[in-house]
């Protein structure tokens, strides 16, 4: 069962393959990479349809806690066809509806898909760290704009550079204490580790978590990198970056910092709960107050984005099994929502060539389309019942409720959030529905798409590629809301084996045959 | 079948409205009335006992194994459902007609989808179903509300804000009491709530704020009060009876969920009480009395006639939530007889204001005038419709208001009695200023060739008429039902039968009421047959106190006395602000924005962002010392 | 059944309602033209202006005028109905909630009527007049409710009957204050002067009586008529404890009237904003601490 | 002489001087700079966690196999540095690209606030 390597392996080989068939984008090139994504697509789901044992593959037969093992278990290979089926739709659209773009875009796609898959299966602290640089690196490149200012992306660089050195930095003092790279290992020595040696070492790794997550004081970068990259990238990066570097976080949080347990009183082991928790309320209110004020359609998208990961980890942070699924529905559901939204926002910025929503009034006129999915992304982001969000939102209540103050503080906050963000996206997709005399805009941009030779943009239909990818996200967000039975298995079966003070959980397999017996209470003899 | 009757009444509209989606203007008004009528039908046919409660698993374990959705048919929920779908089928003929070429506002796929969720909202027997059906409610009207007119949807936000921010804080209470009892079944956490309240615990009060938060925004009551004159007179015209008569019954429907049950089962000594009435219910009180007060005050000071009507109906909620306050039998039989009547006169009232301007494309009543030449059967509905809205006797509105009152008396509420005799006044103020600006005065010549309504449009006016009078007539026609939702709430029954009704401090039979008004109608007409010859003369040949019109050139426009019509009792108020609450709201709103706005650029510039990443980074090892 | 025999009274009372009302209004007259060192018109003048209205020709402006002409006065007589006679009312039930509300039907039926005949002057009058009811309506709401709150009824026959076996207990003495706001209030109901603005002749031409002519001067006349037994029997069953025979009744109605029409009679006009102030604070004030203290707290 | 201080502070120091290098201009070639030094401190850090008092090069070969209790130092953070090293050429060669974008576009490698009007075409 070792299929599941196929989704590192298989895309860096066809990325590095690909330059050969030229650096010009022919039809050639283009239907090699969307063939991977299609088939490791299909691969998933496939894996997906049987049952999925939660198994360890040991990489290179060093067997652990020496070598590197990917673990994988239903919810994580969920995410990495997600990741797929987004990535598949979001090249598609940009080969169809996006600016010419040379083969090195897809190969960036490819390499970014290697790396989320990786750091999602990942079961090694610093191949962890190596996966998270080259999804970097990958979004970097992918998001810097060809023409214009690059300042956006030159501060997105400069945020990532910053937080891989603390992280790297964090791994260095976290590995100089435990002498170990493997996660659970590292869970298991957690205890024993000095005072200091924990919360420097934690504080940098998570440093670097929360500047992918876009998470408030760290998320200076993402409004305007959001706005200047193409909407396909918006999709990647909201949808895949957000989602493995929340996956990652949560896994690095439930095994070596044990879970944050629950928020007070703090046991021992430094918890850092109650300090994201209010990290995350921060992110969540005022990123859903940026977006009532933001003017700028993908700007917009931007916060949302924010608000929700720091709703994410809110959850996270929280720690009782209810948030945990929580968390993982709201990934989901975000990383679907989130993508269908950009799709409209991106056949509405190639129609009207302006960002700001004010200007797409009237569009859903010529594509009531656009109406249609923007409504549903909204509500799935939302979390407006029926829909997948909702699934989140209502065990997070349950989950938070149940924490004293803390919690019940952040279920105000979550209502005051959701009410303005849903006003916020409401708007725009009324906006999209309104009577506007088109013509007036129209007008124009005949002039400019000619002029700028764009592809070839036909105003009335929307490519194949907008409806194929949107349909097939939306097919993924009302099976999820209508009847998410697979889902909320795997999210418990995941969030059990993640849980520190389970019984020896199938996580531990891959270690426990080498590491030293244990006494009754679990304290490992010397 | 019956098993599935519940499920289909919530599934099928919404799965119709899909389909309406694609059909042309014509088929899809119809398909709403066809479902409209249907479920009228249904509902009027079937009885509250004999309905199975459906219950269907979702594999989501938020709680206990399954997510359970149950729908069951209780009396209340028969009672509100029945009214309600009688009215939805009148406003929905009317629709049909309404939204011709010229007027289609294209919303009959969400209209159908609403019916659907708002009969769900009934329906929910567990707290899961009622937040679904509820939010989706909201989302839908926030759409219909905008339909497609940017100005419309900015108005339509003050009220979706409101419910949304209720619902989910109702979301938050339902799962407040399920941590502690194991389950969203609103019995089983009315029996919880109960306990609580009556055993003093301290986190009853904060579950109940936060179901009454829900129910308090969707009702307009006092500090929720503004957002029914934005919703109401900017919504499609043929929406806004639908909007006005039923969707903000809603509110009142979840008071009597969660009000009524808790506190009426609680002993008497458990909850300390003013006056004869537990403290929370005595609070209600005198909020609906203000509502009241406040609605009539900015209903006489508006010119547009869809506002004034809005604010009529606050006020009648102020009405409906100071009877329901009364804590007596007799208060909460007078609560749903008033929201019945209600829900007639101010469908009655709406359509007649939507068809007026559906001729004219009037909406300022300064603008109308002396339509009832034109417009005869239009006039006579919304004559007898303010008649019942003032509460004057033969007609329906009395019935309810007098026993209002009796319920008030009962407890020796008398300053909430006199507020509502205040509002009642004042109610009889504005809906005289909006039949005159309308039906009578001068016609200007804009309005010469309108012709009456067609005839489909009129059946709805006509069944108002009827309706009106016959519950006029005999009040037992909704009585009896009332009765039976007092029996399944274990309140003993209201003393009446079909005509005469028995309240606590006198009786009145409604059948001499009515014929005696007729014999004295009689009379003054063989009064006036007796009297001499009257010869019709034309409108604008009247007595201008000796002075020649023409040289002021005279046109029936200008001779139109309709504009600021209470002149002096706006100079009487001028001191108090009566705008406050939506300034207040507004200022918050515009607060919000702004702090969003300081974030959303705050972080922009180059220089500040190098330092959030220090910043964060001390932040974060603070916080590591710290725990 | 019982409507059917009840008839003939409703007959006899409506004429009873009408003729004594012009009879006030005779008296009336006449008093105030004693006051003002005048002879003044014979106290049967009414009847006779009543008949010759009937007899003139008239003008109308379309069928909503006829309309509320005859709705306004059918409103009044059905009021009268349920106001106590003696101790009695044809329909046997004399609840002041009913009458406080058909009393209303009055003001639509000539409102509606009155500005359906399309001069501006008729709906500012009515404007007027509906504004001093906002004004006058609650005190005396205020002070009934007090009645209610002491008698436990809130049927006028019961209120009567409290306070039979001469004037000692006669709510005149018991509810002092009282009485005095629903004096007041009762000023400004049958619109006597100082309240008299709603058919202020010199500023709009006698208000909501512009249009009138002929038969419907003549029913606009039975109107004030039937108002004026209608709103003195409502202050006599009130305060002054009914009555065993017609006469001392009648009595009573008289004594009541010409108190007011005194006042009438030396009083100025008020601008209307300061008629409502006027009410609410004088009225107003005095009632509030009526039922306050009858009801001893909120 | 015991070398662990010296190396200990000298990581240190590097890692200070990126930290004040990125703080103190605006420039995009000072902060490529700055990262580029603050990755080498920590590559120079990571090395040194590796490091056992007496422990020789790790390579076994016939006469050090069997040494003492810990004969070797720990030879992981030294491949954990190769691997930084590699990933920091990547990240900087990608921030020279941007930074002749940024030239290109702006003449000049001061990064300021982002241009509000800057087109957005897709």
């Amino acid at each position: 069962m070792s299929a599941a390597v196929a989704f590192i392996a298989a895309p860096l080989a066809a990325a590095f393959l690909l330059p050969l068939l030229g650096t010009r984008p022919t039809w050639g090139t283009r239907a090699a990479s969307l063939l991977t994504l299609g088939a490791l697509f299909a691969l998933g789901a496939w894996m997906l349809a049987g049952p999925v044992p939660p198994h360890v593959i040991v990489l290179g037969g060093w067997r652990a806690p020496f070598g590197i093992s990917l673990y994988v278990d239903a919810s994580s290979l969920m995410l990495v066809t997600l990741f797929e089926l987004l990535a598949l739709a979001a090249l598609w659209f940009q080969h169809q509806h996006g600016q010419e773009k040379p083969v090195s875009f897809d190969v960036l796609v490819l390499v970014l898909m290697a790396a989320g898959a990786g750091a999602v299966l990942t079961q090694d602290l610093f191949n962890l760290f190596v996966f998270l640089e080259i999804a970097t690196v990958a979004a970097l490149a992918l998001s810097a704009p060809q023409t214009g200012s690059p300042r956006g992306v030159i501060r997105y660089w400069l945020f990532s550079a910053v937080s891989g050195a603390a992280m790297l930095l964090g791994i260095a003092i976290l590995y100089s204490g435990a002498g170990t790279l493997n996660l659970v290992d590292l869970g298991a020595r957690w205890g024993r580790l000095a005072e200091p040696v924990r919360w420097l070492s934690g504080v940098l790794i998570l440093l670097g978590f929360l500047v992918k997550m876009e998470i408030m004081p760290f998320h200076g970068w993402a409004p305007a990198t959001y706005r200047r990259a193409p909407s396909s990238v918006g999709l990647l990066l909201s949808g895949v970056v957000t989602g493995l570097a929340a996956f990652s976080a949560w896994k690095f949080f439930a095994l070596v910092l044990r879970g944050g347990t629950s928020l007070p009183p703090v046991s021992g082991v430094f918890s850092f709960s109650q300090a994201l928790f209010g990290l995350g309320a921060l992110t969540l209110i005022l990123g859903a107050l940026a977006m009532l004020a933001e003017k700028d359609g993908k700007r917009l998208l931007a916060f949302s984005t924010i608000s929700q990961m720091g709703l994410v980890l809110m959850a996270l942070a929280l720690g009782n099994p209810r948030a945990v699924r929580g968390a993982l529905f709201l990934v989901f559901s975000h990383a679907l929502g989130k993508s269908l939204l950009f799709l409209v926002a991106g056949i509405a910025v190639s129609r009207t060539r302006r960002s700001e929503w004010g200007a797409w009034r009237g569009l859903g006129q010529s594509s009531r389309s656009l109406v249609w999915f923007w409504f549903l992304g909204t509500a799935t982001v939302v979390g407006l019942p029926l829909v997948p969000g909702f699934w989140g939102k209502l065990s997070f209540v349950g989950g938070a409720l149940g924490m004293g103050m803390w919690g019940k503080a952040g279920v105000a906050l979550l209502i005051a959030a959701t009410v303005a963000e849903s006003v916020a996206l409401l708007r725009v997709g009324h906006g999209l529905w309104e009577h506007a005399d088109l013509r007036k805009r129209s007008g124009d941009v005949d002039e400019t798409s000619a002029a700028a030779g764009a592809a070839p943009a036909c105003k009335a239909c929307a490519g194949v590629s907008y409806w194929a990818g949107a349909l097939a996200i939306s097919a993924g967000i009302l099976w999820m809301g209508l009847w998410p039975a697979t889902f909320t298995r795997a999210f418990a079966d995941t969030a059990a084996a993640y849980a520190g003070d389970q019984p020896v959980s199938v996580v531990r397999t891959s270690t426990d045959a080498f590491a030293p017996r244990r006494d009754g209470q679990g304290q490992v003899k010397p | 079948m019956t098993k599935y009757l519940l499920p289909a009444l919530v599934i099928l509209p919404p799965v119709l409205g899909l389909l309406a989606a694609f059909l042309p203007r014509l088929l899809r008004w119809l398909l709403l009335f066809l479902t409209a009528l249907a479920t009228a039908t249904v509902l009027v046919a079937v009885r509250p006992g004999e309905m199975m409660p459906f219950s269907a698993a979702l594999p989501v374990d938020a709680l206990g194994p399954a997510l359970g959705l149950h729908l069951a048919l209780t009396p209340t929920a028969w009672f509100f459902l029945v009214m309600s779908s009688l009215a939805t089928a009148s406003f929905t003929l009317f629709s049909l007609v309404f939204n011709d070429e010229r007027h289609d506002s294209g919303i009959a796929p969400l209209y159908l989808a609403l019916l659907g969720f708002g009969s769900g909202v009934f329906l929910a027997a567990d707290w899961i179903t009622f937040f679904v059906c509820w939010e989706l409610a909201s989302v839908l009207t926030l759409i219909i509300v905008g339909h497609r007119r940017g100005h419309a949807f900015s108005a339509g936000l003050w009220y979706f804000a409101l419910s949304a921010l209720g619902s989910l804080s109702l979301l938050a209470g339902a799962w407040w009491i399920a941590l502690h009892n194991g389950s969203f079944r609103i019995d089983d956490s009315l029996v919880t709530l109960t306990g609580w309240v009556a055993s003093g615990r301290a986190a009853a009060w904060p579950v109940l704020g936060l179901f009454s938060l829900a129910f308090l925004t969707k009702a307009a009551l006092f500090p929720f009060h503004m957002w029914p004159a934005f919703a109401h007179a900017e919504a499609p015209d043929d929406f806004s009876p639908f909007l006005s008569g039923v969707l903000i019954k809603y509110g009142i429907y979840g008071l009597f969920v969660v009000w009524v049950p808790v506190f009426f089962h609680t002993p008497e000594g458990a909850v300390r009480t003013i006056s004869g009435i537990p403290w929370p219910l005595y609070i209600l009180g005198w909020v609906s009395a203000l509502t009241a007060v406040v609605g009539t005050l900015m209903a006489i000071f508006t010119n547009d006639a869809k506002r004034l009507l809005a604010w009529s109906t606050v006020a009648n909620l102020g009405y409906i939530g100071t009877a329901l306050s009364a804590h007596s039998v007799l208060g909460t039989a007078a609560a749903l007889f008033h929201l019945a009547n209600h829900m007639v006169f101010k469908g009655a009232m709406f359509t007649t204001v939507a068809a007026v301007k559906w001729r004219t494309g009037e909406r300022e009543m300064h603008r109308m005038g002396g339509l009832a030449l034109r417009m005869p059967l239009t006039f006579m509905t919304f004559l007898l419709a303010i008649i019942a809205a003032a509460g004057i006797p033969p007609m329906s509105g009395f019935a309810s208001k007098w026993m209002i009152f009796q319920a008030l008396f009962e407890k020796q509420l008398v300053f909430q009695a006199t507020a509502l005799f205040f509002a009642s006044t004042g109610a009889f103020l504005y809906l005289y200023r909006a039949l005159h600006s309308i039906f009578l005065g001068q016609l200007s010549t804009r309005h010469e060739h309108v012709r009456e309504v067609p005839f489909l449009m009129a059946l709805p006016m006509v069944a108002f008429m009827l309706a009106l009078m016959a519950v006029g007539f005999a009040p037992g026609l909704i009585l009896k039902p009332v009765n039976w939702v007092l029996a399944s709430h274990g309140l003993d029954a209201v003393r009446s039968n079909w005509t005469i009704v028995v309240g606590a401090t006198a009786h009145i039979d409604f059948a001499t009421l009515f014929g005696v008004f007729g014999f004295a109608a009689a009379l003054v007409f063989l009064f006036f047959v007796l009297g001499g010859r009257r010869t019709k003369v034309p409108m604008m040949d009247n007595y201008t106190s000796g002075e020649d019109p023409a040289d002021w050139g005279l046109t029936p426009e200008r001779y139109q006395y309709a504009y600021a019509f209470y002149q002096p009792i706006r100079v009487l108020f001028s001191r108090i602000p009566l705008g406050a609450t939506e300034a207040l709201f507004a200022r918050v709103a515009r607060a919000l924005v702004r702090t969003g706005s300081l974030v959303a650029d705050g972080f922009a510039s180059a220089a500040f962002s190098t330092w959030s990443i220090l910043l964060g980074a001390a932040l974060l090892i603070l916080f590591g010392v710290l725990s | 059944m019982r409507f059917l025999n009840m008839l003939p009274q409703l007959l006899g009372v409506s004429f009873l309602a009408m003729g004594l009302g012009l009879l006030l209004m005779g008296l009336g007259r006449q008093f105030t033209a004693r006051l003002q060192r005048r002879v003044g018109p014979p106290f049967y003048q009414a009847y006779l202006d009543v008949l010759k209205c009937f007899s003139k020709t008239s003008i109308t402006h379309g069928f909503v005028m006829d309309l509320g002409t005859i709705m306004s006065l059918a409103g009044l007589i059905a009021t009268a109905y349920y106001v106590p006679f003696v101790q009695w009312t044809p329909t046997g039930s004399g609840s002041l909630v009913i009458i406080l509300y058909l009393m209303t039907i009055g003001y639509l039926g000539m409102a509606m009527g009155v500005s359906a005949s399309g001069n501006p002057q008729a709906p500012l009058g009515i404007a007027r007049a509906l504004a001093l009811m906002f004004g006058y309506k609650v005190p005396l709401v205020m002070v009934i409710l007090a009645m209610i709150v002491v008698t436990g009824s809130s049927d006028l026959l019961a209120i009567a009957n409290a306070q039979q076996g001469g004037p000692s207990n006669w709510f005149l003495l018991k509810f002092p204050i009282g009485f005095v706001a629903v004096e007041i209030a009762f000023q400004a109901m049958i619109g006597e002067r100082p309240y008299d603005m709603m058919i202020a002749p010199a500023e709009i031409a006698s208000g909501p009586m512009v249009e009138l002519s002929g038969k419907y001067l003549g029913l606009a006349f039975l109107l004030h008529s039937v108002q004026l037994y209608v709103e003195t029997a409502l202050i006599v069953n009130l305060f002054l404890g009914g009555a065993a025979n017609p006469a001392t009744f009648f009595g009573k109605q008289v004594l009541v009237y010409l108190t007011s029409m005194a006042v009438n009679a030396v009083m100025a006009r008020y601008r209307i904003e300061q008629g409502i102030a006027h009410l609410w604070k004088w009225a107003g004030s005095l009632a509030f601490i009526q039922l306050l203290t009858t009801k001893g707290g909120f | 002489m015991n070398v662990v201080p010296i190396v200990a502070i000298s990581a240190l120091l590097l890692f200070g001087i990126g930290l004040y290098g990125l703080w103190s201009g605006r420039n995009v070639l000072r902060w490529i700079l700055a990262v580029g030094l603050m990755e080498t401190g920590i590559n120079v850090f990571l090395v040194l966690t590796g490091w056992r008092p007496g422990g020789a090069v790790p390579i076994i070969t016939g006469a050090f196999s069997t040494r003492g209790p810990s004969p070797f130092i720990d030879p992981v953070p030294s491949a954990l540095v190769l691997t930084s090293i590699v990933i920091g050429l990547g990240t900087t060669t990608l921030a020279l690209a941007l930074a002749v974008l940024h030239a290109r576009a702006h003449g000049d490698l001061e990064c300021g606030d982002d241009p509000e009007n800057a087109e957005v075409l897709e």
